[in-house]
């Protein structure tokens, strides 16, 4: 890592070697991963049904990209409506405890119990409630999204600029515009970490539902794909959600260091 | 909504220009600090304010005058005695945005640029923002370009100043200023000075004005009072006998440099200085 | 002389389902045939033996037959060695009302069924039959509610376990509900098939004779009282696993059948290269599995003989 | 905005309220089987969690699940807080920390778990998918921590000619704290879905082998007696350090 | 250390007390708003501080006071011109913990309490904390008692006054103080001009104050520079003639007064105010 400095100050000069060696300043980590699993399989001599080799994978998802894209569409779109969904009812049930002392003593503790309750356990559950399909998948996507939105904002509510809420009470403001003026705005940093932490897992969510029930998304392929011991496809279905969770990841940092500049 | 009750057996209706708007009585005022120990910021303190009285609160740092503000505003409340506006409690003055205040510390929004700070006031009592008054009064604090700057923009002159533009937005029925001027050059600080003036012999508002100027709280206020060091208690009240209205030439007459020199005195007195 | 170990990847929780193991553990019959048996657990969602032999992380594994095929047809040298079930249990449950047992029944049902193998069953089932492959998969989990509830004609499940979820709650298998086999729809697959590497089964052939004798034993004892390995399964080997005696030993009155390769009861474990060459191959094909090994290449029908004969 | 007594012993009462209505609702639902035999009243999974020969079962399952967890979430407490500080000390490896951890982060645990049982073993799979979930939740606030030092402290101590490290140790890391533990907090629960999904891949005993194969084997006060003890311990935790990241707020903020 | 090179083509080695230690010189600063506009805070700006020199800057609200003490405090970087402390950049004084400053807004580390926040540069300078030094420091700004208590539970002058001794308590080469004394009561803040004064007659300190009270630079410093509105441009330079030590009845002397009243006159000069 530590030759990657030099290299960099020499690289500018070149347009085309100096973006090579910028994107290789963020990408190093990535990039020694795959080469150490390309040099393990090939050192312990692996059978492609225990683990096969990156190029298999890459070379198995451009053979059929077809299938790739439908079960990726499918996985994305319901990550993102059980991400919409889930960090809006996150944020209401915060702004909700935050407006009443009794909405928040009678709804925080179930908050509480539905942010820590490890998801994964109330699938056999929920899939019983919402049917073994898509519908199930939403509602676990949504409650694991609910859960960082609850939290985040319910802090970032109660974390306001020095002196501002003293402002506020003495210029009379009705709890409704405290919230409207000071809370919320006061609450979208945070608001805006959760969406960061929530975005990169709604899609894993999804993954792991449509896994253990869905018919159809890139779980359900990849477990398709196990059941047959088609590891390469197996482990391209697990790379395209690799690669579609970190790009909603770095979407969502993105936005949130643009609130944080523009919020202090 | 303005009608105040005189009371009958209130000691202090000679000084008061007008009935009592503002009473505080008898107030005495503990914080504990982390250690447990208990400070006294307060003692027996009592204050009153009449209808459209300007009172200026002089003494040394620490003495608890920012705590007077803060319990007249209901931000606090007294451990022994009661603080009243209008014979009712003052979180009702709050409520019907009838209160303008400029903190020691200025709690500008920093998400807000100039403009949007000025304005808040009415945002928060939901009224339709008056965009000519807020950039009368930008103008008015020399903020004219910086309507669009953000807080941290700003050097700290110019953040107070947008508080006290934000204290003035909405004409409140009290205004209370915490050291308002005191992050600005002695020019600024006199022109600021002249307008308020200007301001409160237009709209009258009742103001509580905190200082260490003994000069500004001369020229501006009709009653000063002098509190001791910690526990605060009053040691002096002064009626100011300067004729309204006044002009910034009377800071240059002889009445004016005797006053001040007065006041300095008895703010000297040794201080007593218990936790 | 210390024993050989062992190392098994069983292909499921070690319930019932491993009785063999279970009383040959017990009483110590592996030892006698020269062998430590150290065992693994499997599960819903671990890995399936021929993927764990293929890391080399244990010698001996159970599953079902399809994995097998897979392995080897990636390149794995995996042999067959036994099966347990010569009778696949994975079948068909219906209601009485629109009962399903046989092939014609399936076409254009509503069928209640998991996942992709069981699609694939039931759309292997129909084309072996030389029936139009239309039926509609309704997604279902482990709950046999949606079928009561009318949410579909059929169920797939297990002879020896979702049939008796049902019978506990009341219902009466043959009057109230039917179960059919795949295998008696004719799609004919091997349950619990034993599986090594060949070089492991050329280098330690003893070991493997000496498991094999093992399980032969505990299997034989099992028949005389189901309760005994259920009991060792709920109470020791499978203790973690929250099992519940009553059903395990139902789950072993219903197992025992399968495992008997004809009525008499006789040849136990041993692979048949009549029925794999025939209904098995022809099953495999209408998977879409085409490139089928040799069947002698496949499986060693030698071995099972060999541990019966030291018996 | 001082709790007095008696208004925090209002809140308490609320909440039990909410739980209490909660708990009845549950009931009422599984008495009268409004969502099917899968919902089993609360007094059918508190008989069965309360029945003394089950214990055995519960405790070991419990006590694995507890030990994975505890070192799971240790280990991803260390290596998060470590990575986030060398991440922030030397900003040219932030770029590549952040998106390697988000990265890992986004492996779908179920393509790790099947290849952790082989190569780390059955007994320490649940650990280690635990240890990256906190990982990357405490890598993501520790950083975001890290960076939220006001611009005046930033400056006071670089007049004062602070080194980074002093800089990190004197300003960086109290200020950090607050995020750190509500990343702490929020790990809880991430771990112990680290965990269970570590159990369902084949290890021989945890809360998360329940789980699963309750529901394979439609064992529904079991599945639910084993959900209702993962929630117990996830809230337990909640609690906890819901505690600690009050003290750290009051106390730091 | 402490070599200073004298520069032969210095203009203002005349005014300069001893070789320039600090130099500013034709320093031009641009911030640029949210709306991109341009904000030129100082113009062509060049100042120079001599060895030991005590040079305090007056000028109107939003200047560019502030600025200039963060440039020589290597905050910033000027967008044209040069700063240097003994002809290195002055980043370098900071790292060797030679820099004593007070911010305009405290920068108190709220997790700390007093006693604490005035022994961090201690800690930051990786040097065992001289607990004498600290009790006898906060005994000096007049907060003996509150040792415990944290910024949150201090008034606006006492959070100042923490500051000061934290400026302070290194005893640092060079120190600058952005009015240090602006939210302190004129008795309190004569105490502190009073005991600064004592300190740096002592200690010598090369020290830059930004205050807004003609008479406190007057009485503190050896050169006082005054500044044009926005942007920042120096209209006047003053050596203040006063020989030293200089006792505090110096400030009711006739010569004292009119170096007041001309001071006052320059700061008055019309303010161009362009953004
Ligand atoms: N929240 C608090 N907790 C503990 N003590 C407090 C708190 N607020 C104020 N005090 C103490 O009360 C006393 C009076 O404080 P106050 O802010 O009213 O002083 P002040 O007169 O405004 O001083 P200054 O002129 O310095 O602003 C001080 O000693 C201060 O330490
Ligand atoms: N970070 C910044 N971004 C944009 N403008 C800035 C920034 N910092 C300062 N300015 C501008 O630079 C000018 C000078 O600011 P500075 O703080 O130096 O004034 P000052 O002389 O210290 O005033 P005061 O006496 O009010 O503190 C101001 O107009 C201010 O708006
Ligand atoms: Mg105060
Ligand atoms: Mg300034």
């Amino acid at each position: 890592m530590s030759e990657l400095q030099p290299l960099e100050g020499t690289g500018v000069r070149r347009n085309a070697v100096g973006s090579l060696l910028a994107s290789l300043k963020s990408l190093w980590g990535i990039l020694v991963i795959v080469l150490l699993w390309e040099f393990w399989v090939t050192a312990s001599q692996l059978n492609t049904i225990v683990m096969p080799r990156p190029l298999d994978v890459v070379s198995d998802i451009a053979t059929a990209p077809g299938i790739y894209f439908a079960s990726m569409a499918q996985t994305l779109l319901l990550a993102m409506a059980g991400l919409t969904l889930g960090m809006f009812v996150g944020t209401a049930l915060a702004i909700l405890t935050w407006l009443s002392r009794i909405l928040a003593g009678l709804l925080t503790p179930l908050g509480l119990i539905f942010a820590s309750v490890p998801v994964v356990a109330l699938i056999p559950v929920l899939a019983r409630i919402f049917g073994y399909d898509i519908r199930t998948v939403l509602a676990i996507v949504v409650i694991i999204s609910f859960f960082p939105a609850f939290v985040f904002t319910s802090a970032g509510l109660r974390a306001l600029p020095l002196g501002s809420d003293d402002l506020f009470r003495v210029l009379g403001a009705s709890t409704f515009r405290r919230l409207w003026f000071l809370a919320i705005p006061a609450a979208v940093p945070e608001w805006a970490v959760a969406l960061r932490l929530a975005a990169a897992n709604s899609i894993l969510a999804a993954m792991v539902a449509e896994f253990l029930m869905g018919t159809s998304g890139l779980g359900h392929l990849f477990h398709a794909a196990r059941a047959d011991l088609d590891m390469s496809r197996a482990l391209g279905a697990s790379a395209i959600a690799t690669v579609i969770s970190v790009v909603s990841f770095l979407a969502a940092s993105g936005f949130e260091k643009k609130v944080r500049q523009n919020w202090s | 909504m303005r009608i105040s009750t005189l009371s009958p057996h209130s000691s202090r209706d000679l000084n008061a220009a007008a009935a009592p708007l503002i009473r505080v009585s008898e107030v005495t005022k503990q914080f504990r600090l982390d250690d447990g120990r208990e400070i006294q910021a307060l003692r027996d303190m009592s204050v009153e304010l009449g209808q459209s009285e300007f009172v200026a609160l002089l003494g040394p740092s620490g003495c608890g005058k920012s705590t007077i503000l803060r319990l007249v505003a209901s931000l606090e409340s007294p451990t022994s005695g009661l603080v009243e506006v209008n014979g009712r409690p003052p979180a009702e003055l709050a409520k019907q945005h009838r209160l303008g205040v400029a903190f020691q510390d200025h709690a500008l929004l920093p998400w807000l640029d100039v403009a949007a700070n000025i304005a808040l006031p009415f945002k928060v009592a939901g009224l339709p923002v008056d965009e000519k008054q807020v950039s009368e009064l930008i103008r008015l604090v020399g903020l004219a370009g910086f309507e669009r700057a953000r807080p941290k923009q700003l050097s700290g002159g110019m953040r107070q100043r947008v508080a006290i533009a934000r204290a003035l937005i909405l004409t409140p029925d009290v205004l209370l200023l915490d050291e308002p001027f005191g992050a600005l050059d002695a020019v600024t600080r006199r022109q600021m000075n002249i307008e308020l003036q200007r301001i409160w012999s237009e709209q009258r508002i009742t103001t509580l004005l905190v200082t260490h100027a003994v000069d500004e709280a001369l020229f501006l206020a009709d009653r000063i009072i002098v509190l001791s060091g910690r526990p605060g208690r009053v040691i002096r009240t002064l009626d100011v006998p300067f004729a309204r209205p006044r002009h910034a030439d009377i800071m240059r007459s002889e009445a004016f440099h005797r006053l001040c020199d007065e006041l300095t005195d008895a703010l000297e007195t040794p201080v007593e200085q218990t936790i | 002389q210390t024993p050989a170990k062992v190392r098994v990847q069983i292909g499921w929780i070690p319930n019932v389902q491993y009785a063999g193991e279970w009383i040959s553990l017990e009483r110590n019959l592996f030892a006698k045939h020269g062998v430590s048996v150290e065992w693994y657990p499997g599960g819903p969602n671990a890995l399936p033996a021929p993927v764990v032999l293929a890391a080399g992380k244990a010698d001996l594994g159970y599953s079902t037959w399809f994995p097998l095929l897979d392995a080897v047809a990636k390149g794995n040298d995996l042999v067959m060695i036994a099966a347990v079930f010569p009778k696949n249990p994975l079948g068909i449950i219906s209601l009485a009302k629109k009962p399903i047992l046989k092939p014609q029944d399936l076409v254009g049902a509503k069928v209640l069924a998991q996942g992709p193998n069981e699609k694939t069953a039931i759309d292997a089932t129909l084309s072996l039959a030389g029936l139009p492959v239309q039926w509609t998969q309704v997604p279902a989990g482990f709950s046999p509610e949606p079928l009561l509830a009318g949410e579909g004609d059929g169920y797939t499940a297990f002879g020896v376990n979702q049939t008796i979820t049902l019978e506990q709650m009341g219902l009466k298998w043959g009057k109230d509900f039917h179960f059919v086999s795949f295998d008696e729809l004719g799609f004919r697959t091997y349950g619990a098939v034993l599986m090594t590497t060949r070089a492991y089964l050329e280098q330690n052939r003893p070991a493997v004779i000496g498991y094999l004798r093992g399980i032969i034993q505990g299997w034989q004892e099992n028949d005389k009282d189901p309760a005994v390995a259920a009991r060792l399964a709920t109470e020791k080997f499978g203790a973690d696993f929250g099992l519940e005696l009553k059903q395990q030993i139902r789950q072993n009155e219903l197992q025992i059948p399968l495992t008997r390769y004809d009525e008499q009861g006789k040849l136990r474990l041993a692979l048949d290269r009549e029925v794999m060459s025939g209904p098995m191959y022809a099953a495999a094909r209408a998977t879409g599995r085409t490139n089928l090994p040799d069947v002698d290449k496949l499986a060693d029908f030698t071995v099972v003989p060999e541990a019966h004969q030291g018996l | 905005m001082s709790a007095m007594p008696s208004e925090r012993m209002r809140t308490t009462l609320l909440g039990a309220l909410g739980i209490g209505i909660f708990l009845c609702l549950w009931e009422v639902v599984g008495q009268l089987r409004l969502l099917g035999l899968s919902w089993p009243p609360l007094t059918e999974v508190l008989a069965l969690l309360s029945n003394p020969a089950r214990w055995g079962l519960f405790g070991r399952a419990l006590a694995a699940s507890l030990e994975a967890l505890t070192v799971g979430y240790l280990i991803g407490l260390v290596c998060g807080i470590i990575a986030a500080t060398l991440a922030h000390l030397t900003p040219s490896l932030k770029p590549g920390l952040d998106r390697t951890s988000a990265f890992i982060h986004a492996i779908p645990s179920i393509a790790l778990a099947p290849l952790f049982i082989l190569f780390l073993g059955r007994n320490a799979t649940p650990a280690a998918l635990a240890a990256l979930s906190v990982f990357f939740v405490i890598y993501v606030a520790t950083s975001s921590g890290l960076g939220s030092v006001p611009r005046p402290l930033q400056d006071l101590v670089q007049v004062l000619g602070g080194t980074r490290l002093t800089q990190f140790i004197r300003l960086d890391l109290p200020a950090a704290l607050p995020v750190l533990a509500s990343g702490m907090r929020l790990a809880a629960p991430a771990a112990l879905i680290g965990v269970i999904v570590g159990e369902w891949f084949g290890a021989p005993r945890g809360l998360g082998v329940l789980v699963i194969n309750a529901m394979q084997n439609f064992q529904i006060p079991l599945l639910w007696s084993a959900v209702l003890l993962a929630v117990l311990v996830s809230l337990t935790l909640f609690g906890l350090l819901g505690l600690l990241q009050h003290y750290v707020a009051r106390r730091f903020r």
